[in-house]
């Protein structure tokens, strides 16, 4: 096995991406997708922290942006669930697909 | 130089009359319309009379020729340099003729509707139309400039619509005028690009300019009309040839002579007045006015005049004779004579002795206004009488129309050629000149002659005598004073007029032109003409069979003109089927269709593609996103690869 | 081959399955703590690559944060047994395609892509350094940020508080 | 002479008109607006014609200039030549018809007469300007009051017929929009000034490619074939005094465009394209003319003769002469007149017997003699009388067109003289059918015209005849104007 | 400091005025009617604020910077806001939570005004985030209506998947350049793949905000679920401030990319204005017809950003603050209807002139202005924005975007044909505006014409490019 670097780390984060993109795509159930938007950010995190640890060292740019983007997304989350909770008062479900009015 | 102001008051009364009646009539005039109309014209009459005389005797010749004096030009509407319409007086022998011509005619006219249409609720208006049609027929003899001629024309056209359809509850008067309308409208269109050819290669409008440019054949403008040729044929010839198609629709001309018969829908005094003695000679008129051009210029387009005009001759006179509406036998007799002046100008040269053949054009334009007038103001106290058109109504009448009877007589025997009425020396000019020129003519017109004679004599015995007359109700007589007035002086006119030396006063090279009478030549038609008559006499004098069996032995001929050789069928076969079905129905079609079709087709298109794709927009979020990563990745490749 | 190497693969392969895992596990608790497993694996990561803060940050964080979120509002609207219900599978075709075409297209970019690095000097990502420069008003000062962050907290909670907590229920 | 006065007059008038209370006086307001308009128009002629009796040469006489868009070069450039009187005159005069036969509106009578003097103050303003920026601004004022002209006081078909006009013509001007932008960009000034876009020499590519956009966009408003189809539903649609000014005016704001726009600023283009123009213009006239002889309706019958009659306007511009583009000019006045009377009557006539079907009329004349005798009037104006306008502009046409030699162009004319007797055909049909004949039972009680009808239709019949007897000051006005198209042509 | 007054003034009264709320709500808290006024009192004051003690400047290390552009950017965006909290007052007085709205549409302000004025990509990570993570809350509003909390949830969603999209792309960016400051990037960027591919990550998210085919599906969803106030501040506001900070980017930061997102711009610029426009034909409810009528206006927007020039960014400015009054205009007919009527179908404005000329004229002054009719001010917005566009001289792109005006106008006569063509038996019954709505209207309608025919209001704002 080589030894990891960059590549290696740019590759589990784009995978990751696209892991977190599919479940997007495919899952029915409002909080398994707002899972998929987790990691989603957590692969940008990860590209990141890569960039920063690998490439631009002198300076912790990448770091902050990590850090600003964990918060991001427990806010984000938090929004995110508090307005699943209350469509599923009013729809009784938290299947997406339920949730399809509003079209054409 | 004559004064112009009171040459342009000529025209000029009879229109502010028109206007005067036209807009204040109904209100105003109600009743003395007849009387304002009339006497405006005679003020018109009396200076035409006084300008053909000061024309003819005291400044119109120098060094013996007759000059065309312009004594007034206003431009009216500048095309180009040199281009340009001109509204002007032209004074030479043919229009201070026709000046006479027409404001004497109309005068009668004017004086006998007095009587003829006393007690119609529109009489302003019908006086309004007279003078506007006297001002429109004035104003076109007077033209100095082709498109000034034009522009009369077609005022002409339209007065004379105006007066066929002034019965206008009657459908078969609207017909008419429409009818009358259209063919002219057809005709003109080749007048107006005559004229549009003319001017463009001579440069002007003018017509002492134009006919000078084309009859010299160093000009340039001569030169690029000669040389400029279509199918073969030469500018000019192709200008003068539609000039002429203009004068042909115009003048009933064959083929185009349709109109003319319905056009005796129209209150009779207007027949006299625009359907016999002056509008449908506009036509000769015209020709005669460019004379020079035809005959210098272009041989063939003069020689076409000639033998349009004698077919015309032809025809009219066979189908007059089977004709029973006394009006359309006098129609096609207008057309025959107007055939007559036709092919006068076509066999005619120009200058000298040659040009007799225009001289006895113009001389039985003159005499033919005399007689014809006569001839439809008496057929007009006839139906005043009788109420009715139709030769069976008829008969008999010479008890009870007795200066009627006497009048028609002269001009029946005046158009049939008997000396010493006016026709007999006009045509007799013209069969001259035909035998001098033109064989084929000349038979063609003796022919004819003889047709004429007959035609209107069986009118004449079908009228005043043949079977006894049956008059019922009340009558009032022959119409009085008014009425009778002008039958006898064109009597007068009828009888005496040929013995006017036309030659001196109008010829075509406005020389003097002495007309020689030649009795060795008159002889034939004059026998050919008595003939006629004897043979009428023994056909129609007496109510008898005689007709009938003629007409049966040669039924197929009679037949063919008895409904005038088809020809009326012939137009409705092009206008309704070709005309209207096969291009106006498909364009309108088309234009429903296709180029509306594609407008809509391109709104509607617009709301399909709308409706199609209204599928993206799902409602689905998690579809959204799948675009969104699919669009992002599309533009990425496209950019990354392709769009550099 | 080193014991870290060894340790990076374990962590990455544990990252990937428990996140492949949690995206296709039709158990929606299972899901949760796939999800879970991962987001430590991630910190693992971070661990490895000596940014402990951060490894930290994302244990409480996401760990202590988040997914206990998720975790609560699962229960709130799910019964816990409760399978998923299956997305189509053409949908699935298509997103899996999609996904990996993405993942071909960026991985691609990124091979070919020649990164270079910076010549200077490493700053060592110390709890001292980040949280001078966290509240340095000056030169590379992150306190903007933070408080915007903190106003977007701020905002958040009011939203929060104002949809999910319903004052009145419906009288009908 | 001020020429904001022709902007600012109509303005007044709009808000005069909103402002003040019921409908009677909304009238009043109206109609002292349009005939204030109307002398103002006379007194902006004879002070043309004194202006130039001082020897003044200059190309645009009374400019006045503004700077409006600085950044964009746009100004405020007001001027007139004597085309633009020319046109001025013709929308006094169908303005103040317009107003007149509309006397009788009941239905939101505020809105109605706010919207004709909108649209009239469009047509004053594209008329009057000089920088195409505000051209196009006033061709656009002008589309929207026609399109709720049709859709609220129309009748028959009236949603679609004012749907596809207002899109037809924003489909027209969206092509004179890119047109004047290619404009704009291809010279190095960047301006839209038209006086200062006449002095250069706009590069043949850029010619090539916005020369058909501006004339064919302005040609849409002036019914260009095959892009007509608007002109007959949105005429037989439009309520009266709407009919009026659409034909009228609206029509003529295309052909003017046409040629003081597309013409004037690329003459070179106009070159190449010519054929084309005239081939489509000849289509126009014909086949307008034929369809028209099919048609039943009163209202559709004019119509289409506009269509084939603005086909004179731009066979004149296209023929390339200024003889021809001239009588291009006179058409368009001349047109502008008849056809508004003409609808004006039809407007007349349907008030009365609430039919605009020929087959279903005889005989008016009997009951409405004036009405009629308008009509005849009207009708022989349209089928080119002289002695009245549409004879003198069509004549013009042809004698201009007349002075090219070649030969398609002569073909091209004999055909469009031809279209002359089929106009006969159609509009003695529809003219005998409804005037004479036997009185259609029903009819017998029927009103002859009041006086604001006979009002309007005599200053129309003024306009027309003022033309047809003396065309020679019409044509002293205009064709000074086409001279300068001429000059920049054979430059 | 004083530096930091001055330069952050407009975030600084923001925040004030969000506490402000907060400690009112906090407290004792008043009646929805004072509260609503204090608020519009408030936010007047804000927008009054805006012109006065303003510089020009950067702080903390360039991550905020502020020119007088920007200062007027702000100043449309407070004046926008100032006009919602006029049009909407029915609303807002039913509303339970009132004040928490206006602390979280003034939140999502003051996101936007940090938007505007980042100077790194983290601050407008940051700005964005805070911009929008507000809004979805707000679509809420409607608790007890199921299309809000809807709304909501697609707005979320999307947002935070489009979020993850931009951060992919923003660590792209940060790999290959080092760097996230916009003063710094341009000398980093070179176009390579991979920046184009992160620029493409990063477009998608303006994208997704400005609504920019094929980004745009969840814009019309969200509008017509969420409250009208949301609908018309997401559409007005929040387009507004992402179109500024989307143009200073491209102009500034992708400079030297320039050829590339030309033709992006342009293609999507076109695909946004026919498929918004042909969505747009066949809506029934007004929000979601304005919703892609917006996404058409933004093709517009697009095509004047294209140009890369100064009258690029000038006309897209005035544009904006036309399109403020044009569209909010349009929303508060639209509200005051649905206040009262209940209604929200372009049907149901069948007659309506004759019951209430004073909503449909002004309904039909934006609508016109919103179709670039003359004299209103959309006539001039957009001609500057098609002149702008053309002078990259594409005649092809120009006779589309002038053809799609043509369909824009038949979609929105297809409004005034309902309002004064269309016969109604039961017409809408006289409604009763607010004052304060009355007066919103008015600001509105007065600003449509006026802000064409002064062309001064042109001139101002390109002297502060």
């Amino acid at each position: 096995m080589i030894e990891p670097g960059l590549y290696h780390m740019l590759f589990i984060s784009t995978t990751l991406f696209f892991i977190g993109v599919y479940g997007f795509f495919t899952r029915r159930n409002l909080v398994t997708m707002l899972m998929s938007v987790e990691l989603i950010l957590n692969s940008v995190n990860l590209n990141f922290i890569a960039f920063n640890k690998y490439l631009w060292y002198d300076k912790m740019d990448g770091l902050f942006f990590t850090i600003f983007i964990i918060a991001i997304a427990a806010a984000e989350a938090a929004v995110a669930i508090a307005i699943i909770i209350n469509l599923y008062r009013s729809h009784k479900s938290i299947d997406v697909e339920n949730a399809e009015d509003l079209k054409y | 130089m004559p004064n112009a102001t009171y040459i342009a008051l000529i025209p000029l009364l009879p229109l502010a009359g028109f206007l005067m009646l036209g807009i204040f009539g109904r209100k105003y005039f109600k009743n003395t319309s007849g009387i304002i109309g009339t006497t405006l014209l005679l003020v018109s009459t009396v200076l035409a009379l006084y300008t053909a005389y000061g024309y003819f005797f005291e400044y119109g010749k120098v060094d013996g020729i007759y000059q065309k004096l312009v004594p007034l030009k206003y431009t009216w509407l500048q095309f180009s340099e040199g281009v340009s319409i001109d509204m002007g007086i032209i004074l030479d022998p043919i229009s201070a003729m026709m000046l006479v011509v027409v404001t004497f005619i109309s005068l009668m006219v004017h004086i006998y509707s007095l009587g003829y249409m006393k007690g119609d609720e529109r009489f302003p208006v019908y006086y309004a139309f007279l003078g506007l049609f006297t001002f429109s027929m004035l104003g076109l003899v007077v033209s100095s400039n082709i498109f000034q001629i034009y522009i009369f024309w077609e005022l002409v056209g339209v007065s004379s619509f105006l007066l066929i359809g002034y019965y206008y509850d009657k459908p078969s008067a609207v017909a008419a005028c429409k009818k009358a309308f259209i063919v002219t409208r057809f005709a003109d269109v080749g007048f107006l690009i005559g004229i549009l050819i003319l001017s463009f290669h001579s440069g002007t409008l003018d017509f002492n300019t134009l006919i000078a440019t084309l009859t010299s054949p160093e000009t340039a403008g001569y030169k690029s009309a000669a040389a400029a040729s279509f199918i073969g044929v030469s500018a000019l010839t192709w200008g003068l040839a539609l000039v002429f198609i203009g004068g042909a629709g115009k003048s009933a001309m064959f083929p185009l002579h349709i109109w003319l018969p319905d056009a005796m829908e129209g209150p009779t005094p207007v027949s006299a007045l625009i359907h016999a003695a002056t509008m449908v000679v506009a036509g000769v008129f015209l020709v005669a006015r460019l004379f020079p051009v035809f005959a210098i210029s272009s041989p063939n387009a003069l020689s076409l005049v000639g033998y349009v005009g004698a077919i015309s001759a032809l025809i009219a006179a066979l189908i007059a004779c089977t004709q029973t509406d006394i009006k359309r036998v006098l129609a096609y007799s207008t057309m025959s004579q107007i055939g007559y002046m036709m092919f006068a100008l076509g066999v005619s040269k120009y200058g000298g002795e040659d040009g007799l053949g225009f001289t006895a054009s113009m001389f039985h334009l003159f005499t033919h206004a005399m007689f014809k007038a006569l001839l439809f103001l008496g057929a007009g106290a006839v139906i005043h009488y009788i109420h009715s058109n139709e030769m069976k109504d008829m008969g008999g009448l010479r008890k009870y129309l007795p200066i009627t009877h006497i009048t028609f007589l002269i001009a029946c025997l005046a158009i049939a050629g008997v000396p010493p009425f006016a026709g007999f020396f006009s045509k007799e000019e013209i069969l001259l000149a035909a035998y001098e020129h033109n064989p084929t003519i000349y038979w063609i017109a003796l022919i004819t002659s003889g047709l004429t004679a007959f035609y209107m004599f069986r009118l004449y015995f079908n009228i005043f005598w043949n079977k006894e007359a049956h008059v019922h109700g009340e009558h009032k007589g022959e119409g009085g004073f008014a009425m009778m007035m002008p039958l006898v002086l064109l009597a007068v006119g009828a009888a005496v007029a040929g013995f006017i030396p036309f030659g001196h006063f109008v010829s075509s090279d406005g020389k003097r032109l002495e007309t020689a009478f030649h009795l060795q030549f008159s002889i034939a038609p004059v026998a050919l003409g008595l003939a006629g008559i004897f043979i009428a006499m023994w056909m129609y004098k007496t109510e008898n069979n005689k007709p009938d069996k003629f007409a049966a032995s040669l039924s197929g001929l009679y037949k063919a003109t008895y409904h005038k050789f088809y020809i009326d069928e012939i137009y409705t076969f092009i206008t309704k089927k070709i005309i209207f079905n096969l291009i106006g129905r498909p364009a309108a079609w088309i234009d429903k269709n296709i180029v509306d079709g594609l407008v809509n087709a391109t709104g509607n298109g617009t709301k399909d593609i709308s409706e199609i794709i209204k599928g993206f927009q799902s409602g689905k979020v998690q579809q959204y996103a799948i675009y969104f990563l699919v669009s992002v990745i599309g533009l990425a490749l496209l950019f990354i690869y392709w769009w550099k | 081959m080193s014991g870290s190497t060894v340790i990076f693969y374990l962590l990455a392969a544990l990252t990937l399955v428990s996140a492949l895992l949690a995206v296709t596990t039709r158990m929606i608790f299972r899901a949760a703590i796939y999800l879970l497993f991962s987001l430590i694996g991630i910190a693992g990561i971070y661990f490895w690559l000596q940014y402990e803060f951060i490894a930290a940050v994302q244990i409480v964080v996401y760990v202590g944060g988040i997914v206990v979120l998720i975790i609560f509002s699962i229960f709130l609207t799910q019964q816990a047994g409760e399978q998923l219900s299956k997305q189509k599978l053409g949908r699935q075709l298509f997103a899996a395609l999609a996904a990996f075409c993405g993942l071909a297209l960026v991985m691609l970019q990124l091979a070919q892509h020649a990164f270079v690095e910076t010549g200077n000097k490493a700053i060592e990502p110390t709890v001292a350094n980040i949280g001078n420069q966290m509240l340095g008003v000056d030169e590379g000062g992150y306190s903007l940020p933070f408080e915007v962050v903190s106003m977007l907290l701020l905002a958040a909670l009011i939203g929060c508080i104002v949809i999910a907590l319903k004052s009145k229920p419906e009288t009908e | 002479m001020n020429l904001s006065l022709l902007i600012l007059l109509p303005l007044l008038t709009a808000v005069a008109v909103l402002l003040v209370r019921n409908a009677k006086q909304v009238k009043v307001a109206a109609l002292a607006g349009a005939t204030a308009q109307f002398v103002l128009a006379f007194v902006l002629l004879f002070a043309y014609y004194k202006e130039r009796a001082t020897g003044n040469a200059a190309q645009m006489l009374f400019e006045q200039r503004y700077n409006w868009f600085p950044s964009w070069h746009i100004s405020f450039h007001l001027g007139v030549d004597g085309i633009s009187v020319a046109m001025i005159l013709l929308t006094a005069f169908v303005v103040i018809a317009g107003v007149l036969v509309s006397w009788n509106v009941t239905k939101m009578t505020k809105e109605f007469y706010f919207l004709l003097i909108l649209l009239s103050l469009g047509a004053y303003g594209f008329f009057i300007s000089l920088d195409l920026f505000i051209l196009f601004f006033f061709l656009e004022i002008a589309v929207i009051p026609k399109y709720l002209l049709i859709g609220i006081w129309g009748s028959g078909k009236k949603e679609y017929a004012a749907n596809k006009l207002a899109l037809m013509l924003m489909g027209g001007s969206a092509l004179v929009l890119v047109g004047l932008l290619g404009v704009y960009f291809s010279n190095s000034a960047q301006s839209f000034d038209l006086l200062q876009l006449s002095q250069l020499n706009i590069p043949i590519q850029t010619q090539m490619i916005c020369f058909p956009l501006l004339f064919v966009g302005f040609g849409v408003f002036t019914a260009l074939f095959p892009l007509h189809t608007w002109v007959p539903d949105g005429h037989s649609s439009a309520p009266t005094a709407g009919s009026m000014f659409l034909a009228g005016i609206s029509m003529k704001l295309g052909g003017y465009g046409c040629l003081r726009v597309a013409t004037y600023i690329m003459p070179e283009g106009a070159k190449e394209y010519a054929t084309i123009i005239i081939v489509l213009s000849v289509i126009a006239i014909l086949y307008g003319a034929f369809a028209t002889m099919m048609q039943k309706d009163l209202k559709y019958i004019n119509a289409y003769s506009s269509v084939s009659h603005c086909g004179f306007v731009l066979l004149g511009i296209g023929m390339l002469t200024k003889t021809s583009m001239t009588g291009a000019v006179m058409q368009m006045v001349s047109h502008g007149l008849m056809t508004a009377l003409f609808f004006a009557v039809i407007g007349m006539i349907y008030e009365r017997t609430h039919t605009r079907q020929v087959s279903e009329m005889s005989g008016l004349l009997k009951r409405m003699p004036f009405i009629i005798t308008v009509l005849f009037i009207v009708g022989l104006c349209s089928l080119g009388l002289p002695g009245l306008s549409g004879f003198v502009a069509e004549m013009t046409v042809f004698m201009g067109s007349w002075q090219h030699p070649d030969a398609f162009r002569r073909v091209a004319t004999i055909l469009a003289c031809l279209s002359i007797v089929v106009t006969a055909v159609y509009i003695l049909r529809a003219v005998t059918k409804t005037a004479m004949g036997p009185l259609t039972a029903g009819f017998e009680e029927l009103k002859d015209a009041t006086w604001n009808e006979k009002l309007a239709a005599l200053i129309l019949i003024a306009g027309i005849i003022a033309i047809g007897v003396a065309p020679f000051w019409l044509n002293d006005l205009v064709s000074p104007g086409a001279e300068v198209i001429m000059q920049k042509l054979s430059r | 400091m004083n530096d930091f007054l001055t330069l952050m003034k407009p975030e600084l009264v923001i925040t004030g005025i969000i506490f402000l709320l907060l400690f009112i709500k906090l407290g004792k808290g008043l009646k929805n009617e004072t509260m609503l006024l204090v608020i519009q009192v408030l936010l007047l004051l804000n927008f009054l604020a805006g012109f006065f003690f303003n510089a020009e400047g950067t702080l903390f290390d360039g991550m905020y910077l502020t020119t007088n552009m920007i200062v007027l950017q702000k100043n449309i965006l407070s004046l926008g806001v100032y006009l919602i909290s006029l049009l909407f007052a029915d609303w807002f007085k039913k509303s339970e939570h009132m004040p928490e709205f206006f602390m979280l549409m003034l939140s999502a302000l003051l996101g936007m005004f940090f938007l505007i004025s980042s100077g790194n990509l983290l601050m407008f990570f940051l700005a964005l985030e805070l911009s929008t993570i507000p809004v979805a809350a707000m679509a809420n509003f409607d608790l007890d209506k199921k299309r809000s909390s809807e709304a909501a949830m697609k707005m979320i969603l999307s947002s935070a998947f489009s979020s993850g999209i931009l951060l992919f792309g923003i660590s792209l960016i940060y790999g290959a350049t080092g760097t996230i400051s916009f003063a710094e990037l341009p000398q980093q960027l070179n176009g390579s793949p991979l920046q184009i591919l992160a620029l493409i990550f990063l477009f998608s998210a303006f994208a997704f905000k400005l609504s920019i085919v094929p980004f745009h599906l969840w814009t019309a969803d969200v509008y017509e679920g969420s409250p009208m106030a949301v609908t018309s501040f997401l559409s007005v506001i929040s387009k507004g401030a992402v179109a500024f900070i989307f143009m200073a980017t491209l102009y500034k930061v992708f400079q030297p990319m320039h050829a590339i997102w030309y033709n992006l711009v342009m293609i999507l610029s076109i695909a946004t204005m026919i498929i918004g426009n042909l969505f747009a034909l066949r809506q029934q409810n007004i929000k979601r017809f304005l919703a892609f009528s917006s996404i058409a206006q933004v093709g517009f927007i697009l095509l004047g950003i294209s140009s890369n020039s100064i009258q690029g960014t000038t006309s897209v400015v005035y544009f904006i603050l036309i399109y403020v009054f044009s569209n909010l205009a349009a929303f508060g007919v639209a509200a005051a209807i649905a206040a009262k009527a209940g209604r929200e179908n372009i049907d149901d404005y069948k007659g309506l002139y004759q019951t209430n000329p004073f909503l449909s004229w002004v309904l039909a002054l934006a609508l016109f202005s919103l179709a670039g009719i003359p004299p209103t001010a959309g006539f001039f917005g957009k001609l500057f924005l098609l002149t702008a566009g053309a002078s990259k001289g594409s005649y092809l792109f120009i006779i589309i975007a002038a053809l799609n005006m043509i369909i824009s106008l038949y979609y929105y006569l297809r409004v005034i044909r309902s309002v004064f063509m269309d016969k109604n038996d039961e017409p809408l019954d006289k409604i009763k505006i607010e004052p304060s709505a009355k007066l919103g209207l008015m600001i509105c309608a007065a600003g449509i014409v006026l802000v064409g025919l002064l062309s001064w209001i042109y001139d101002y704002i390109q002297n502060l490019v």
